[in-house]
């Protein structure tokens, strides 16, 4: 396996279409008998000093990529998945698009889902990177995750 | 005695609350130093919640400061 | 809520089109933070007798749709999902293809994913439906669910 | 004396063994009477596992039939 982090950053919302897409590219690979995706979408939450319209988000880019490089080869090793695919936005996402998209590809139902479900936790909590909850009057929090 | 400069980024609200994304430092010891010299230099940055990252590892201890090194101040993360 | 069961079935394969258009009609509603999605593929299985080229499906129908709506309205009971969709194939779909597709969407994605999962599994114990696995050569075997 | 008729609906293999997915059979009093009677008409039944739906209710005890209930024999299940 190569060294090399793959980039997981998309600048802005990451196209609904993607979705299809990487399943198509799947179907030629007839071991596999199941797909789990998770995908994060960008929630219009009301704060004390308004509505989220959008969230922007910034990050450490190249540790976030040796830190997810890292998430990736512990998934391998620890379940017997087939494909990993993972994405996060940096920037604006708009309430109601899509700003995270984690893939996996495995034989069986039970490894894709513990292989997702790991991911998703894992970087949320290991990755550095940070939202920025625009609330469409030039105020904004900063996200915090649960 | 050390001479030279240490870089450090600052990202998320310490970036905001500072106004930069990227410091240069007088060359440090450790990074108890460091820290004591940034809420010298920044008193907005008391009472933000950060963890130092060391060459893009995350530590927890006093840590020594070499040359070269790449230091990050990182709030708690909010991807996904 | 509507008392009569939606129809769950799709004649042949689940394009791979339809999950890029699940997600896009979820964009208007702003409270969704996750998604949860699990794709069943059909697996090119070596058997004794020849290798899978495709599945085929039957299921007794009217019984598959009473026991999937039983199972949307528990699972809405106890997971504060905001919507759920449920698609099985039925016919016959060959090796590389999507024969089950369960999307759930959520303001928070532990909800998101534990309803997915908790349909997934349901749908496989409690579902009337057979898969037929056709290898090639005129010869079969009757799939068995793990 | 009851008279008239039973629907049974046969699946998956049960069909395929048989080569029937709707059979008629004269009106029995449970359903221990019927799985008697079909296997006595279809002994390549014999051995193979399933369930019967009385109404579309999964029965795990000897249940009486009334006319126009529909009796379906369930192997086990492989949808997914």
């Amino acid at each position: 396996m190569e060294r090399k982090p793959k980039n997981i950053f998309i600048q802005g919302a990451i196209p609904a279409e993607k979705i299809t897409e990487s399943v198509q590219k799947h179907a030629t690979q007839t071991d596999i008998g199941a797909h789990a995706i998770f995908l994060g979408q960008v929630r219009a939450d009301t704060k004390d000093e308004g509505v989220v319209t959008a969230i922007e988000y910034t990050a450490y880019e190249e540790m976030a990529l040796e830190k997810v490089f890292d998430i990736r080869e512990a998934v391998f090793a620890k379940y017997p998945v087939t494909c990993v695919h993972i994405y996060h936005s940096l920037g604006q996402v708009d309430a109601g698009e899509i700003c995270f998209f984690v893939f996996t590809s495995a034989p069986h139902r039970r490894e894709a889902i513990d292989a997702c479900n790991e991911i998703v936790e894992r970087i949320k909590a290991e990755v550095p990177v940070w939202g920025r909850e625009l609330l469409g009057n030039d105020k904004h929090v900063w996200k915090k995750n649960t | 005695m050390k001479t030279g400069f240490h870089t450090i980024k600052m990202f998320g609200i310490l970036a905001e609350k500072t106004g930069q994304h990227v410091l240069t430092v007088p060359l440090m010891a450790d990074t108890d130093q460091l820290t004591a010299w940034l809420f010298e230099r920044y008193p907005q940055l008391e009472g933000i919640k950060f963890t130092l990252a060391v060459n893009k590892q995350l530590i927890h201890n006093n840590t020594p400061l070499d040359e070269g090194v790449e230091v990050a101040l990182l709030p708690p993360y909010s991807g996904g």
